[in-house]
């Protein structure tokens, strides 16, 4: 009853948005595609064949650096911040955490432009280093730059999900620690790190994802020097118009996820 | 359902294929639905054409790019578009998919006003699918006072000198990617064969390390910044009209490619009379010469250019009959996986 | 060794703690005892560091306590809520505070055995706190405290969730370690019969006060206030005025036997308590003390509760007697005490 | 306990990091060139240029309208999902298929979306992008929540069952309420997310005047002005008033829950 | 009126309940006692309906209680964790249970005031659960369940956390309730002392099954089974044979006096309980009992309690006085009883 209540609307909500949806994107991975674009339905394994060229897995295999690098340094920056907001007291909690996503209500693309503002050759931050005689670095234009943007794009999505979960840490828990001898560093070792680490796998979800399958940072930032997986999907849908390749590209993205996001709830039930 | 059917139907649908229209038809019962770039019409220009047309209802939908067009005119089931503009290979691309409406010239008294070259564009010879609106070519576009050197050739961009090292850029929409490559070693640019794409491959990922990095859209601001010395560029989006009078344009001498952006009609509207009588206004000279003087481009338009006056450092002097001697970039079928291909392969190397 | 002065803390408009002076002695076990919410919890909680005086110090052998982090002080705090770690087995929360010391392995699983043992929980070593009952958790609680054998040893209410059973083993084990190890212990709680069976010291909070500071029997029998004679124990409480040589002169009863505490004014007010042990149930035919019919019979296990009416008081008279009682609701009787068992002192205005 | 001021580095670091580049916009909005790089001198006429663009008016209307209409939705399905979820479900198929639309990349969302939309032969307009943005949101709200819900305590739920409340009232009155902190969070999440996506309205809005996004992102191909900048610091305007609009209007429900 | 019947609940290799079975009386005062973890939180659950049971079935006046969800059932349970809603004031959190009811505001308001004032909590009716101590909160939780007046009342543990003062009021509001409204109460408690002086009939656990259900006194006095004898009350216990007219036949101290409780087979193994208060010390030179020294002297307010150390024992023989003992730890003593004083079971094999 209950069950029926609360999850019927949502559920159909996914099926008929979601599962149909890539329903159609799947089916296409095993047609050819037309003389001039579009879908021949003609069975084929040829897209699966082409995923093994090196070309497309050096891709796959770069992307994955890139997000898993944003992810780690956004770990390490997102932590602490939203350790510091969960300690602030109530009225100064709402103004830290709004503070988070205020830059977000500007516009993504505009957020990711300011960047070259601050990086490019003559911008400001080598104007700053030329002050104390240093530089100028190339600091556009490449992997740091593309790294750089993704990190300011979605650092917020780690800090949120963390924040939730550090909150509801009942603080009896770190004071039993530290009466117990333990350093605040030690308490977090121990105590804050493992029962946050629900929050702290969201949030690497949640940054990952939108990180491994962008192509608009690497674009404007990266001067679409290093391509990632995001970008060779984009080109077959919009450029080659390879429909079937580009489902099948899809598709491994699909399947890398899939895999994140089993780890992730096998983790979670381990914590 | 899934976007068009691989269709079949031989190059260059006849007219005796298509719906009878009546030029009489009520176009105050008709709207239309038009998808165009961002820029490329006038700002009051709906709000003209309907009073002047009494179509009952005129739209204006924008696309970025072609793949953006491509994107909205093939995947749906009906798009709802009356009137789309996009780049001749790819208005080549949609018939080939049979999507378009040939054009019924006697509904388009101004195609007379075109100039005689504008109808024997190799895509589309005889404008019978698609009407041109704006064309022009792809250069160099660089910094008069920074370049040591002036540019000549399409080698000062893939193997830039010292001092342009990593201060130059290239487009990255991938048959305008290729498309220096393949000139410089003299090449087609509709070449569909491995050989010579392999070739342009390795200039292009020889070249590559020295790029600034690669940019169809903004090359101009970082000329204009000093950040890039030299570019690939389009005509019309090389700044050269700029104040400071430092930017130039230069077609290499290896040659390069003839673009065209056309206005086609979809073969799924419903307001065809109205398709045609708003792609004849707009073929009008007063109207046609606004392209020329606002987006910098020329204008296939006899009658249109002659009313234009070219501003100091404008592109729009080169005549018809140079812009001839430039390739039209046909759609390769099949074999434009290639190129994807190549881009991918290029832009991928780390 | 451990100096509680002046400590005075306030929430908002609640004072939990007003200006609290306390001296607790090495080794000693030292009960505070007081009604729900006069500021037990919160005291301790100053005292392991979680909670900042607004006035006031803390010393440990007159090192200034308040300057130190809570980690860095030799207390260990058993929370009221026990704040077991549920992340974490039995073992391991038990162990933890031993970890933290960096003693070797062998030796954190010898002592972890030894107090899982001695709290009765070997079996639930490897259980997390979620599959315990409520007792359970509380003796994780306890043990994960005692196991790290601190010079000072807070527990905020210990035992409060233990049968009579395992809470007198608990005690008899919480003695031994005080003896044993030397521990210093402050035990919170509410039960006067916990605290005076186990403390050497008690002091008894009322609002965020110390009303009374002393060892159990003199407490018991020497109430120095009303509050505390109402508190410990169920006393029977008589108003009057003092002056008579042989006790109270009562308006309703004449002159009831006691003794007093302390110098009393005579003609002030004052209170006569006598413990309901102390009262003798006679038959309604014998002579002294006053007359009453029976009202209730509550059965204790080792002692009865029989609360007579007296006519001319509101609250009935309690008595004690041990095992179960002939006697039956509606019976007339007389209850009667020796002078020297009841208590009279003064009346605060 | 005092407070380690060390432990408020890494938040200046963030707070440094985030506002930098948007100090820059702000500054470079009063450019008196043409340069979106170099600053020639202070001018309020970008904004004057802005405030003449009613693309630019209309594509903010557009995108208020879809984050509304999108959070709307997902906020009262992700919250019922999250809680159906969390309490009358135990199977792991579905809590991945929840979480699936906030994992997905915009892109093949996008894709797929339009393939669907095609085969129904939906006329794509705003409502259609509403529908979009509502799935991914619905999953960023139901993820919010439901790391809420496992922490909180389910004898308050059964508290109330037992105080005779059905599971309708239980939800409204207990669950719902200890769940506020998360569905706000949720909620905002998706307001923001939604204000800000580009390429799943960009493939579903059809040929409805564009949402935001993809006007700034068509204005952007034509090389960056300081009219950009003009608008990004009018954004920040309006996001910082309603902030504060939205604290006053909380803090007045506060001041009445407190009362009744 | 409440009958439970062969009800089992396991939790993974614990069970928490092995096959129960009780009947509890419309208005009766029903006490469910057992040291920690033996399942009667669960018991309570499974008539409140958060639980269900692997076997067995629960039935309120015939009808079939598993099938009714938690809120229609005609019950309350107040949480051993209170479960108080922390979002809603003291007074929300008591109006919740009537507001269910659609009962008119004014009335809502009287009869939320009315068990405020019971529990002593009037003047924190606008506090937030968070602001309240331990205590408090139990009274809130208490409050809660009672201000519905159901017809059957669960409290888990309702006093632990409350002072003896506060209890016994609380317990005498209770029983009040229990009269005026005819409220059936069923209490889980590990107190035997609350158990025996609240209750109408107790119902004694062991690890999950159900050991006796008698009146107090009876359960006090005639325990069935060594648990029993040694959970109720702190009894001393002595193992031997059974056989002998006059007592136990024990190896180290001969015949020892007491009445076998049932018919017990000559020679079959017993055990002698006798209680503490049963107990006389006397003086090592008088006659008859057991030689021994005294241990520990405590006092627990209105009883000391004296510990023997009898030769041949291993645990000391416990005897309790009424007030504070003049005997001293080290005293030679003797310790003895009547024989009508002590009991005599079998021990089970
Ligand atoms: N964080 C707080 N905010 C507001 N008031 C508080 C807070 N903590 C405690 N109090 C109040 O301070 C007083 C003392 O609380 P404390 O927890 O010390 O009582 P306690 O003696 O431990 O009671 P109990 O025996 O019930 O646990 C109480 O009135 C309580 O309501
Ligand atoms: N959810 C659970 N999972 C596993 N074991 C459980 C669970 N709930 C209870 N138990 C176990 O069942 C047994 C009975 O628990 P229950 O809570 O009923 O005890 P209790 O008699 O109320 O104890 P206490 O007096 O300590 O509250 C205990 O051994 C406990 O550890
Ligand atoms: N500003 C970027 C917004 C990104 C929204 N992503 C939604 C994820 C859909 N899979
Ligand atoms: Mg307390
Ligand atoms: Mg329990």
């Amino acid at each position: 009853m209950g069950a029926f209540v609360f999850l019927s609307p949502g559920l159909t909500y996914l099926v008929v948005l979601l599962l149909v949806p890539l329903a159609l994107v799947l089916s296409n991975t095993v047609f050819r595609r037309g003389r001039f674009g579009g879908v021949v339905y003609e069975f084929t394994t040829e897209n699966f064949a082409r995923l093994m060229d090196p070309l497309y897995l050096g891709v796959v295999g770069g992307s994955l650096r890139i997000a898993a690098l944003t992810t780690a340094i956004a770990l390490l920056l997102g932590y602490p911040t939203a350790y510091a907001i969960a300690r602030l007291s109530p009225k100064w909690k709402t103004i830290a955490l709004v503070a988070i996503v205020l830059p977000f209500w500007t516009n993504f693309i505009i957020r990711v432009y300011a960047w070259i503002i601050l990086l490019s050759g003559p911008g400001l931050v080598n104007s700053g280093l030329a002050a104390i005689g240093l530089g100028p670095y190339e600091l556009l234009y490449n992997r740091g730059a593309i790294v750089t943007g993704l990190l300011y794009s979605y650092l917020p999505l780690m800090v949120l999900p963390l924040y939730a979960a550090i909150e509801r840490l009942d603080p009896q828990l770190r004071e039993a620690s530290a009466n117990l001898g333990a350093s605040p560093f030690t308490t977090f070792r121990k105590v804050t790190l493992p029962l946050t680490i629900p929050g702290v796998l969201s949030g690497c979800l949640f940054v990952f994802v939108p990180s491994f399958g962008n192509f608009v940072i690497p674009e404007i930032l990266g001067g679409n020097k290093s391509i990632m997986v995001g970008n060779l999907i984009r080109d077959q849908f919009l450029k080659a118009r390879d429909w079937p390749f580009g489902s099948t590209l899809a598709l491994a993205l699909i399947a890398v996820l899939l895999v994140l996001l089993m780890a992730q709830a096998w983790m979670a039930r381990r914590a | 359902a899934c976007g068009g059917e691989s269709s079949t139907s031989p190059e260059g649908t006849n007219a005796a294929a298509a719906d009878d229209l009546k030029p009489n038809a009520d176009l105050t019962k008709q709207s239309i639905q038009v998808t165009v770039w961002d820029g490329y019409l006038p700002e009051e220009f709906t709000k003209k054409a309907k009073e002047q047309l009494k179509v009952k209802d005129l739209k204006i939908a924008l696309h970025a790019t072609n793949e953006d067009a491509m994107a909205k005119l093939t995947a749906s089931g009906d798009s709802g578009i009356d009137v789309a503009f996009v780049s001749g290979q790819y208005a080549q691309a949609l018939n080939e998919q049979g999507l378009l409406e040939p054009i019924h010239p006697e509904l388009i008294p101004n195609l007379a006003n075109l100039y005689p070259e504008a109808t024997q564009l190799s895509y589309d010879k005889g404008n019978k699918i698609s009407v041109p609106y704006t064309w022009g070519t792809t250069g160099i576009c660089y910094r008069t006072d920074l370049v040591k050197k002036k540019p000549t050739s399409w080698n000062d961009l893939l193997k830039p000198p010292a001092w342009a090292d990593k201060k130059v850029t290239m487009m990255t929409t991938e048959r305008w990617l290729a498309l220096p490559a393949l000139k410089a070693l003299g090449y087609s640019v509709n070449t569909d064969k491995d050989e010579e794409i392999a070739q342009a491959k390795e200039l292009l990922l020889a070249q590559k390390p020295h790029l600034l990095g690669y940019d169809d859209t903004t090359f101009g601001d970082k000329l204009k910044s000093g950040e890039a010395l030299m570019v690939e560029a389009w005509d019309g989006w090389c700044p050269t009209t700029d104040p400071k009078g430092n930017i130039a344009f230069e077609v290499p001498k290896e040659g390069s490619d003839l673009w065209v952006d056309t206005m086609v009609i979809m073969k799924s509207s419903k307001n065809k009379e109205a398709a045609h009588a708003l792609i004849n206004y707009i073929l009008a000279p007063e109207n046609h010469s606004w392209a020329a003087e606002n987006i910098n481009y020329k204008v296939p338009n006899k009658a249109a250019m002659e009313r234009v006056k070219v501003a100091k450092g404008s592109l729009l002097g080169i005549k018809p009959d140079e812009l001839l001697d430039g390739e039209s970039i046909v759609d390769l079928g099949q074999a434009s996986t290639k190129y994807t291909r190549l881009s991918t392969e290029v832009t991928a190397q780390s | 060794m451990l100096k509680v002065e002046g400590i005075t803390r306030r929430f908002g408009d609640v004072t939990a703690l007003d200006d609290v002076s306390l001296e607790i002695r090495q080794g000693e076990f030292f009960a505070l005892l007081g009604p729900s919410g006069c500021g037990k919890t919160t005291l301790l909680r100053i005292i392991a560091g979680f909670e900042t005086p607004d006035q006031g110090t803390v010393t440990l052998d007159g090192e200034d306590l308040l300057a130190l982090p809570p980690n860095r002080r030799p207390i260990s705090l058993m929370f009221q809520s026990y704040a077991l770690f549920p992340h974490m087995t039995v073992a391991k929360n038990v162990a933890y505070g031993l970890e933290r010391e960096r003693l070797p392995r062998q030796e954190i699983k010898q002592r972890v055995g030894e107090v899982l043992e001695t709290v009765g929980l070997t079996a639930h070593a490897s259980r997390k706190p979620a599959q315990l009952s409520g007792g359970q958790r509380q003796r994780v609680a306890l043990a994960r405290s005692i196991v790290k054998r601190p010079r000072l040893l807070l527990l905020d209410e210990p035992l409060s969730a233990l049968d009579k059973k395992v809470r007198a083993d608990m005690q008899l084990e919480l003695k031994r370690l005080q003896h044993d190890v030397g521990i210093t212990f402050v035990v919170v709680t509410h039960d006067q019969e916990e605290a005076m069976s186990l403390a050497d010291r008690i002091a008894v909070f009322d609002s965020g006060a110390v009303c009374q500071v002393d060892e159990p029997v003199p407490l018991y029998e020497r109430p120095r206030s009303p509050f505390v004679a109402g508190f410990v124990g169920a006393n029977n409480l008589f108003e009057g005025v003092a002056g008579d040589a042989d006790g109270l002169k009562s308006e309703e009863f004449g002159v009831l036997a006691g003794r007093p505490m302390t110098e009393l004014a005579a003609g002030g007010k004052a209170l006569l308590a006598v413990r309901p042990e102390r009262v003798e149930l006679v038959g309604e035919s014998e002579a002294g003390g006053l007359r009453g019919s029976v009202l209730d019979v509550s059965f204790y296990g080792g002692v009865s509760h029989i609360s007579v009416d007296v006519p001319g008081r509101i609250q009935p008279v309690l008595v004690a007697v041990q095992g179960a009682s002939a006697v039956e609701a509606g019976a007339k009787v007389r209850v009667r005490w020796n002078a020297e068992d009841a208590v009279i002192m003064a009346v605060d205005q | 306990m005092r407070r380690p001021t060390l432990l408020f580095v890494p938040l200046w670091v963030t707070y440094v990091f985030l506002y930098l580049p948007i100090v820059v916009l702000v500054v470079m909005s009063f450019n008196a060139g043409e340069s979106a790089y170099t600053y020639e001198g202070f001018s309020l006429k970008w904004y004057g240029e802005l405030a003449a663009d009613e693309r630019v008016r209309n594509g903010l209307i557009n995108t208020l309208v879809v984050a509304v209409g999108s959070t709307a939705i997902a906020t009262v399905l992700g919250t019922m999902l999250a809680v159906g979820l969390a309490r009358h479900s135990r199977s792991k198929t579905l809590d991945a298929l929840a979480l699936m639309p906030a994992v997905l990349p915009d892109l093949v969302l996008a894709i797929g979306l339009l393939l669907f939309y095609g085969v129904i032969a939906l006329t794509l307009g705003h409502y259609s992008v509403i529908l979009a943005h509502g799935l991914f949101s619905m999953a960023f709200v139901a993820a919010v929540v439901r790391t809420r819900l496992s922490g909180a305590d389910t004898s308050l739920e059964e508290a109330s069952r037992d105080l005779g409340a059905g599971h309708v009232v239980t939800f409204m009155k207990i669950t719902l309420p200890q769940l506020a902190p998360g569905i706000v969070a949720g909620a905002l999440l998706a307001f923001t997310l939604s204000l800000d996506e580009f390429v799943i309205a960009f493939f579903t809005i059809g040929n409805a005047e564009p949402t935001l996004p993809i006007v700034i992102y068509s204005m952007i191909r034509f090389g960056v002005t300081p009219k950009i900048n003009a608008l990004a610091a009018i954004l920040l305007l309006v996001s910082f008033a309603a902030v504060i609009i939205g604290q006053r209007l909380t803090r007045i429900g506060e001041g009445r829950s407190a009362e009744g």
